[in-house]
């Protein structure tokens, strides 16, 4: 039986290298795809949770997790679309009409 | 049963290396495929944890539905100039001494909670004992016990299909 | 007749705002409407607080407060509508309503453009003013406290002077800054209160009723000291008096330093005082507090030496003035605090009458600069005339109010400590210099500048502005004994609770010379006729 | 109505179903106007929320005298304090709709979609504020989330507001990332996703345990995102400078309000146990929240980006209320409760005066397109200032009482640095707040072009000032009330 | 008792009146109906004075008290011992023999200079203003007198240096009038403040500041002679008392006083306001008697003052000036007077004073008026024969000062250098400078009489020739005032005179009996030997202004009474110049430039120190004060810029502040 802990370091890890994506990526897509790398950290957790505590909460809450990327990359990518049409790039760094 | 073991590392593995494939590649594209790889390895690890249903769902979902909306948009968007343009912003040494910092307090956080154990709390005899096929509990609770957030989510997914049709549509 | 006179305060105090509001239904065009209503408003205004006089010494002349009025406001936090009056507050309302209407007329052809708000403003004003003074409920008093800080702003900030802009926002921070702090001290003591006697409540009267800690009323006496020094303003706080009364309009300046200043002092009297004895009779504080005065009181007056400009020159005199008030107030003896009350009513007469006079010339030349006039009194003798009566009771001189209050004051500050007598009357010498100084250079010497040959003395109108004051200071430098009657009540009870020493106090039988003077009854108040009013 | 033969759980989230349906009846009717029509997708929205308003208001007694219904298998409850938010939701969103209008139709964006947002938005918060499961308040929030960013960025053609869009949706999107973690490992801590359930396994674990810990971190840093905390307030001056004016006014109240009632639930019913630790953090973001909200607005040109850091700034002022609740002081909570109601009005009110100045031709969102307002619109010039001196704290305006609360339970818990703070910002504040006046009293008009002005914005401004002055001057009830509203937290 | 009596205010409403009808209708009024008004009214309290006089005869221990009612009520207060009084203030009315001799002196004199003024301010603008500035001074002087108790006495003082103030600025175009005026009333009020702070340390003594009960309570004997606190007491009204009437260190504003007109010079600045201080002493001094050291300050200072300004006397040229120095130096004479406890000699003194010292002041205003303005002497001379009458007056009034009996200066300054001598101090300097006082005084009164109206005429011609005598309004009060000085004396001949006995009441003073017991014919001695000394003096002058153009040889014979100078008479000149006059010159220039400098340099300073501080003040306000508020709203702007710094515009340093948040918030966890 693998020690619930593992899973916890296993999600901490992808969750890290999410957050990494987050900040130093340029591209917005793919940020967007680091975000969903978090979600999937967060998946594990829940799982495992509900792995050692017999209780399919854990798993429900996963569910509704996806549910919730898949909301999230839908209106995202859309997002994305209205604002390549708008400046014709999609690099993060190159949206700072507002500042200061 | 070192079967579990094995299973565990080289999906953890396939998943990290996978998801560091994703930050790095230069093209989008590979990105979205390497997402995939650790979606997948994801879902091998719901299944080694008997969540069959999430397994399921986390391929026809996630792989299935949210990555092919990803490797349009990524088409959509001219791909060639991204690849051109550098890759990392400007703060990626700032940030990743800070992540760093962050994961060193986070694994070290972790570290001392498993070292003192993780005192987490008694399974319940009931859930123990009872256990049918893993999709009827799914199901059960979901329809039962999370009913709410079942209706909320719909109109969250309405929302989203309202939000992202507005927002891609040329014009209404 | 009833109802009016259960409900006299109210009434004083609404009568602006229904003024204010049926002003708002005069199109703004029409000037001369406005100007009219202004000035009748603020006159029925003042009339409307005549009664006060008349009823003052027959009402309830047991309990400390009258005219009491009580409603419950916000229950669930213990705040109430809680109007009322005694000596102190009584003569600073007679003021607040006198000048108010004096200042407005003084406006008369000095405020052309936007007269509809700023009639408004000043009505609005009133209201604050005279609320402040008739609270008896912390809650309220704040309320009105900071509601009169708005229409001050913009009186300042529209119709003032080149840096008005600065002068006003200056103003409002400045005072702002005191005010919330002083709210952390009314909530303390309104914590406190409640932990001890597990009621919520803002009335003074029973909050005066629970000895507060003596730690707590160290911290709570600094909070409102700050609070109230900022408004006199004592010596560290006051740099924005100057700023404040050279940019203001005419108007705006009298009722400034005419009455506004007099809030501090009177929320040193009517809280630090009794809510605060220990704080207040502590030694380390007191010295603190006379030291300040002292110094505001020659540092003001060497300051206004030094000016060019009459607006700032009379600005720092308040300083020195009020220096004066807060120094009767913290001698803690019964001399000095009724010399320092009747010194804020002088303060209000004189320097009110010496800004309408600034304001009156002005209005003709558009400059305050000293250098600028000269030989004056060749051109408007009446002006001339009337400038030197104020003068003369702005510097003290006897037969006129200032010196009733100074001498007061002094003797009473002589009685705590005659070092303090001692310094303060440096005050005295250098009062007489700059004021003379001033004199001298406006109205004295050949009237050489062209521009000056051809002003037009005073108009009635302007005679009229001044004329009230002027019969007010000499009636107080003359007989000022219904004053002190109506003050000893209310400033012995104060007293008493500060330096209990007078507390149970016999009156001795006056020495020889006096004994044709029976102790003051208020049958001898002048205009103490109940029954000729109803 | 319908009650008679509904299920009880039903019941209960009656008007949450009331707001949804007029949301989907407006999506269908949006097909059925003509262009110049669109405002009747502004009438249904209105009769939505006023039923769900008045069936809010039949439930209150019932709550007073019978106590708190739980529903859902404890996932949801209507108690007081829920529907005391709810309405406050509610009447903002009305608010909202009615300052829509007249903006965007001189946007050309006068699409039924917008509406249909708004409510889900709502619907969303509501939830929000009665949730009592990790699950449902989760998915609440992202209804609440996602129907900003797409109002957010609802002038597509503008580049601005697709801009605040995005950056509203990537940090939005990340910070919920975080606050699910946390959510997660709480999970996995309290073996169950119900508030209650955690909070008393929270009870029996160690303070200093690291597990609760990161958990609590992690779902703080979420939280405190959404109601636009420091450090992590960065999304709202751009978002409320990019984004249409009429949702700035949107999201700068009503997701605060459920955000907050998201904060206080998962505070006071989910980590009580951990008070000892969440309190100082709470404290240092406090301070730093008003700190830089205060400073910052002091150099602000545009309206809107001002604005948005006087939010920041008012947010540091509730998270004071929220300290001091935190040492069991009831007055706390209240000052939340009350400050959350009068800066609603008092902050959309003000919005509603800044959408006067849209007009054909001019943004009108920096602070200078308010000049000579005095000499133009006396009237408007007039309610602007009272809102200012209520967003400054001046009494007899409502923003006074708010304040009056806040300090008042902090000087009672003791934190008397924090109230000498808060009333040192207060200064500061005032300074700012009066840059505006004296644009509008003392500088000339730039342009005499008529202002935006229309029956319904005019309903609003009414509504807000009135609110603003009732609560100002005559607070008892409101207070009353807000005391109820709190019972659940201190019962 | 008397009507009159009882109606006594009238006496300072009088003129109050007359004042009020000026200031506010005079512009419209013709002259002459404000000469009657303005000359009337006095003239009645005048006449009222007398009638109370009589009356006070009537009353039991000559003493009547009318208070009228309370005007500073003030209520309990602790007295120094800790038990608690009542401080009150009347406006009450004092009539006793003391009160009595300054009335008819002031109200009489006043009157006499008012009629004076008609003719001397006829053609002069703001008659209006002049007379109803006048008329104020007598209301105020008159409650000085009059009043009962000390706040009511120091309103009639300050109301009196006002008064001063607005008349020796009468000229107002003229800046030196101005300032002049200016400096008068400054000076004026830093003595103000002793005497205020002394009425208030009375205040806190006694619990009452009325003169009556002040007098009980030092007589009772419950106060040790010499107590610390009687004495500041007495240091400080003294200190008053030097402000208003002219002592060192205070006197210099009188002599500047001068820029008012001349007929203000006589009433205020000879007659009556600046003896107001010495009346003061005299009122208190029941207290100075408990307090030797202070009587000895005023004693000496009294004497510095008289021979300090004596000696500049010597040497002036303006006629003005002369007089007033002369007039200080008297005052110190009627200091001197006090000092020594001979009060009612000081006040003899007064009232002789104010006789000759109007007379000398109108006489000279009726010189200048003939020379139409001109008042330095070296220009005059050979007058006599011209306008006679005024050369006449002048020249008993000039034997009057001089001390020549049977004048009245003779006796009252022969009291005040006997009571000197025979005084409560052993050693005699007191005399000694009193008497050489006395020589120089004559010495320069002669010489101003000489300069002025001997020899032959040194005025230019374009003045000559409409050189005319005064006309009968103002030469009439000369004569009368002649008179005075001719006889006014006689009633105070002698330690128990009438005038003495009339004021006996009043001073019930050791010292006084003291000089009385000791012999006669040592009083009568040293009576000659003043005498001499005066008549020295008018030699010394007669010879160097009236025989110095005659030739050498009628120098032989040896002019002044003094024997041994009969006996050497061939340097005695020289031995003269060498050892007196020059040396006496080169004092007189001495002072005179100290004074200037000295003095006068040293009121600038402190008025440039005052300034300085001004200044100084002014720039604390400005830079430090407001500079710190500035400060910190600066940095508050400034701080607000790092802020929005940070608000860099892209989401992912947005991000990564978020990444931050939580590391600190993990960090203070692990810190914790």
């Amino acid at each position: 039986m693998i020690p619930t802990s593992w899973y916890l370091f296993l999600g901490t890890a992808l969750f890290t290298v999410g957050v990494i994506g987050v900040l130093t990526r340029r591209n917005v897509i793919v940020i967007l795809m680091s975000i969903e790398l978090i979600l999937n950290a967060v998946n594990i957790n829940l799982v495992a949770f509900s792995n050692y505590l017999q209780s399919v909460d854990g798993q429900v809450f996963a569910i509704f997790v996806i549910t919730d990327a898949a909301a999230e990359a839908a209106v995202g990518l859309g997002l994305i679309i209205a604002l390549f049409r708008n400046k014709e790039t999609v690099n993060a760094d190159e949206i700072d009409l507002l500042k200061w | 049963m070192n079967l579990q073991y094995i299973a565990f590392f080289t999906l953890a593995a396939a998943a990290l290396i996978s998801a560091v494939m994703v930050i790095t590649r230069r093209n989008p594209v590979h990105s979205v495929m390497w997402l995939i790889v650790t979606l997948f390895s994801v879902g091998g690890i719901f299944l080694t944890q008997r969540a069959e249903f999430l397994f399921a769902v986390q391929i026809i979902l996630y792989v299935g539905g949210i990555m092919v909306l990803f490797l349009f948009v990524v088409m959509l968007v001219n791909i060639d100039v991204a690849v051109k343009q550098a890759e990392f912003s400007r703060q990626w040494p700032l940030a990743l001494v800070t992540v760093g910092v962050l994961t060193a307090e986070l694994g070290y956080g972790f570290y001392v909670a498993v070292h003192k154990g993780l005192n987490l709390p008694e399974v319940t005899a009931a859930a123990a004992t009872a256990s049918p096929g893993n999709t009827e509990l799914v199901a059960q609770s979901l329809y039962q016990t999370y009913a709410l957030p079942v209706e909320i989510a719909s109109i969250l997914l309405l929302v989203a299909m309202v939000g992202a049709v507005l927002m891609a549509k040329k014009q209404l | 007749m009833n109802f009016v006179h259960s409900h006299i305060l109210s009434i004083v105090l609404f009568t602006p705002l229904a003024g204010l509001i049926l002003l708002m239904f005069i199109p703004g065009e029409n000037k001369q409407a406005i100007r009219v209503w202004g000035n009748v408003a603020m006159f029925v205004g003042f009339l409307v607080s005549l009664p006060l006089v008349f009823w003052f010494t027959s009402e309830t002349p047991d309990q400390q407060f009258k005219f009491v009025e009580r409603h419950d406001w916000i229950a669930s936090i213990g705040a109430q509508y809680h109007l009322g009056i005694d000596g102190i507050s009584f003569l600073l309302i007679m003021l607040t309503t006198v000048l108010g209407f004096l200042s407005v007329l003084s406006s008369w052809s000095a405020i052309q453009e936007r007269a509809k708000e700023y009639y408004a403003m000043f009505l609005l004003l009133q209201v604050g003013m005279l609320g402040v003074f008739m609270s008896l409920d912390f809650f309220l008093f704040y309320v009105f406290w900071e509601v009169m800080l708005v229409p001050m702003y913009f009186i300042i900030g529209v119709w003032g002077g080149p840096r008005k802009l600065y002068a006003a926002i200056k103003f409002f921070l400045y005072t702002l800054a005191g005010s919330v702090l002083m709210l952390l001290g009314i909530l303390t003591l309104y914590f406190h209160y409640h932990t001890a006697t597990g009621a919520y409540t803002f009335d003074v009267i029973e909050l005066m009723k629970y000895p507060f800690p003596p730690n707590i009323q160290n911290w709570v006496f600094w909070a409102f000291m700050v609070g109230f020094a900022i408004k006199v303003p004592m010596f560290p706080f006051h740099t924005w008096l100057p700023d404040a009364h050279v940019e203001a309009p005419t108007a705006g300046s009298v009722i400034l330093a005419g009455v506004l200043l007099k809030m501090g002092t009177y929320g040193f009297v009517r809280f630090s005082l009794p809510l605060l004895p220990q704080a207040s009779s502590n030694p380390r504080i007191v010295k603190v507090m006379i030291v300040l005065s002292i110094i505001a009181i020659i540092y003001g007056a060497l300051v206004s030496l030094m000016q060019r400009d009459m607006k700032k020159l009379i600005a720092y005199s308040s300083v020195s003035h009020l220096g004066f008030c807060t120094l009767g107030i913290f001698a803690l003896t019964p001399l000095a605090l009724k010399g320092s009350v009747l010194q804020q009513i002088n303060h209000g007469i004189s320097t009110g009458a010496l800004f309408l006079i600034v304001g009156l010339i002005y209005e003709r030349r558009h400059t305050r600069e000293i250098k600028e006039f000269g030989g004056l009194s060749n051109v408007m003798p009446i002006y001339a005339t009337l400038f030197m009566i104020v003068m003369l009771s702005s510097i003290g001189l006897p037969l006129l109010n200032g010196f009733i209050g100074e001498f007061t004051i002094l003797q009473g500050a002589f009685e705590a400590n005659w070092h303090w007598a001692a310094w303060a009357v440096v005050g005295i010498v250098l009062g007489a210099a700059y004021m003379l100084w001033l004199y001298q250079r406006t109205m004295f010497g050949t009237c050489d500048n062209p521009k000056n040959q051809v002003l037009k003395d005073l108009n009635l109108r302007e005679i009229m502005t001044l004329v009230p004051l002027i019969v007010w200071a000499f009636w107080i430098g003359l007989y000022p004994k219904p004053f002190f009657n109506v003050l000893d009540k209310p400033v012995m009870a104060i007293v008493a609770r500060v330096s209990p020493t007078y507390a149970t106090h016999h009156p001795i039988p006056s020495p020889p010379g006096n004994a044709a003077l029976a102790p003051p009854t208020p049958a001898e108040k002048p205009a103490a006729q109940p029954e000729a009013m109803k | 109505m319908l009650s008679a033969h509904f299920p009880p759980d039903l019941q209960a989230i009656i008007p949450e179903i009331l707001v949804a349906m007029f949301g989907l009846a407006i999506l269908v009717l949006d097909f059925l106007l003509e262009k110049n029509e669109k405002y009747w997708n502004a009438v249904t929205a209105l009769i939505g929320l006023s039923f769900a308003a008045v069936k809010l208001l039949t439930f209150w007694p019932d709550v007073i005298v019978g106590g708190p219904y739980h529903g859902f298998s404890d996932g949801f409850v209507l108690d007081s304090f829920s529907i005391f938010l709810k309405l406050i939701i509610v009447a903002a969103t009305a608010l909202v709709v009615l300052i829509s209008a007249k903006y965007l139709e001189i946007e050309h964006a006068h699409h039924g979609e917008y509406y249909a947002l708004l409510l889900f938005s709502a619907v969303g918060m509501m939830f929000l504020a009665s949730g009592t499961d990790l699950i449902v308040l989760f998915i609440a929030l992202e209804v609440m989330a996602l129907c900003e960013y797409v109002l957010a960025g609802f002038l597509r053609r503008s580049r601005r507001s697709n801009e605040a869009a995005v950056k509203f949706f990537l940090l939005g999107a990340f910070s919920s990332g975080l606050l699910l973690y946390g959510m997660s490992l709480l999970y996995g801590i309290g073996g169950s996703t119900k508030l209650a359930v955690i909070a008393e396994r929270l009870a029996e674990r160690p303070l200093n345990d690291p597990l609760a810990w990161v958990a609590m971190i992690t779902l703080l840093a979420g939280l405190f995102f959404k109601i636009a905390a420091v450090p992590f307030h960065q999304w709202t001056p751009d978002t409320y400078e990019g984004a249409p004016t009429s949702i700035t006014a949107f999201i700068s109240v009503a997701p605060k309000v459920a955000s907050f009632a998201l904060l206080l639930r998962m505070l006071f019913a989910g980590m009580p146990a951990l008070q000892k630790n969440w309190q100082p953090l709470t404290i240092g973001v406090a301070i730093a929240t008003m700190t830089l909200g205060n400073l910052a607005a002091l150099t602000q040109t545009n309206i809107k980006r001002f604005f948005g850091y006087s939010t920041i700034s008012h947010v540091g002022y509730l998270l004071l209320g929220v300290v001091a609740a935190a040492d069991g002081n009831a007055d706390g909570l209240t000052a939340v409760v009350i400050y959350l109601l009068v800066y609603a009005f008092m902050n959309l009110g003000a919005f509603a005066v800044i959408l006067l100045m849209r007009r054909k031709e001019i943004i009108g969102d920096e602070i200078d397109d308010l000049s000579g307002l005095m000499s133009r619109a006396p009237v408007a010039a007039i309610f602007m200032l009272i809102f200012l001196l209520s967003l400054a704290g001046i009494p007899p305006t409502a923003g006074f009482i708010g304040k009056y609360y806040i300090f008042l339970s902090l000087v009672e818990t003791g934190h008397y640095y924090l109230a000498v703070l808060g009333v040192a910002y207060a200064v500061v504040a005032l300074y700012y707040y009066f840059r505006i006046v004296v644009a509008m009293f003392m500088k000339p008009a730039p342009d005499t072009i008529p202002l935006a002005s229309s029956a319904a914005l005019r309903v609003a401004l009414g509504v807000t000032l009135a609110m603003t002055l009732i609560i100002g001057i005559y607070p008892d009830p409101f207070i009353g009330w807000a005391k109820l509203a709190i019972q659940p937290f201190f019962s | 008792m008397s009507p009159m009596l009882n109606h006594i205010w009238l006496i300072p409403l009088l003129p109050a009146l007359g004042a009020l009808i000026q200031l506010l209708v005079g512009r419209k009024l013709p002259k002459n109906a404000v000469s009657a008004i303005c000359v009337g009214l006095p003239g009645l309290s005048f006449l009222w004075a007398i009638g109370c006089f009589f009356g006070l005869l009537g009353q039991p221990e000559h003493r009547f008290l009318l208070p009228l009612y309370s005007w500073l009520p003030g209520g309990v207060f602790h007295l120094s011992n800790g038990t608690l009084a009542n401080f009150n203030a009347n406006v009450g009315f004092q009539l006793d023999p003391l009160s009595a001799v300054m009335l008819l002196v002031v109200t009489g004199v006043g009157f006499l200079i008012h009629i004076y003024s008609i003719g001397y301010m006829g053609h002069e603008g703001g008659y209006y203003r002049f007379f109803g500035y006048m008329n104020l001074f007598m209301f105020s002087m008159l409650i000085l007198v009059l009043a009962d108790n000390y706040v009511m006495m120091f309103a009639g003082w300050e109301g009196v240096g006002l008064c001063s103030y607005f008349l020796i600025g009468f000229y107002f175009h003229k800046k030196s009038a101005g300032d002049a005026g200016k400096k008068a009333f400054i000076v004026n009020r830093i003595g103000d403040a002793g005497f205020l702070l002394g009425v208030m340390l009375m205040a806190v003594t006694f619990g009452t500041l009325n003169f009556q009960s002040v007098t009980e309570a030092a007589r009772s004997g419950q106060y040790a002679v010499g107590s610390g606190v009687i004495t500041a007491i007495c240091i400080l009204l003294f200190i008053g008392a030097t402000g208003k009437s002219a002592q060192i260190p205070l006197y210099v504003w009188l002599p500047d006083a001068m820029e008012g007109p001349t007929p203000v010079s006589a009433l205020i600045h000879a007659a009556t306001m600046v003896t107001a201080g010495v009346y003061m002493v005299a009122r208190s001094n029941a207290l100075f008697v408990l307090a030797p050291a202070a009587l000895a300050i005023v004693a000496v200072i009294g004497a510095a003052t008289a021979i300090w300004a004596a000696s500049i006397g010597l040497v002036q040229n303006d006629i003005k000036r002369v007089l007033a120095y002369s007039t200080v130096s008297q005052l110190g004479y009627m200091f001197l007077a006090c000092g020594v406890g001979a009060f009612a000699a000081g006040i003899f003194h007064v009232m002789t004073h104010a006789f000759f010292k109007a007379l000398l002041f109108l006489g000279s205003g009726s010189v200048i008026h003939a020379l139409s303005g001109e008042q330095d002497m070296r220009k005059m001379g050979g007058l006599s024969r011209k306008i006679q009458i005024t050369f006449y007056t002048m020249a008993i009034a000039t034997f009057a000062i001089s001390g020549i009996p049977p004048l009245a200066g003779f006796f009252s300054k022969d009291e005040i250098l006997w009571n000197a001598f025979a005084g409560p101090y052993p050693q005699k300097a007191l005399w000694v400078i009193g008497l050489v006082t006395a020589g120089m005084t004559a010495y320069y009164m002669f010489r101003l009489l000489y300069m002025t109206f001997a020899g032959e005429s040194r005025v230019p011609h374009e003045v000559e020739h409409h050189i005319h005598e005064s006309p009968w309004s103002m030469l009439g009060p000369l004569v009368v005032l002649a008179a005075l000085s001719f006889g006014g004396g006689w009633i105070g001949i002698g330690s128990n005179s009438p005038l003495a006995k009339f004021l006996d009441p009043v001073f019930e003073n050791p010292a006084a009996r003291h000089a009385a017991e000791s012999s006669a014919a040592l009083e009568y001695g040293l009576m000659a030997l003043s005498v001499a000394v005066a008549v020295a003096g008018i030699a010394v002058a007669h010879k160097y202004f009236v025989s110095r153009p005659v030739t050498p040889e009628r120098l032989a014979v040896p002019p002044g009474p003094v024997e041994t100078v009969l006996l050497n008479k061939y340097y005695v000149d020289e031995v003269y110049d060498a050892l007196f006059v020059n040396r006496t010159k080169d004092l007189g220039n001495g002072m005179a430039a100290f004074d200037q400098i000295v003095v006068d340099g040293g009121v600038n300073g402190v008025g440039f120190f005052t300034r300085l501080t001004g200044e100084a003040s002014r720039f604390w306000d400005k830079w430090v004060i407001d500079g710190l508020v500035n400060v910190t709203a600066f940095f508050v702007k400034v701080l607000s810029y790092p802020v929005r710094v940070i608000q860099t515009g892209l989401v992912q340093n947005y991000a990564w502040l978020i990444v931050v948040g939580v590391l600190v918030f993990m960090g203070y966890y692990l810190l914790h």
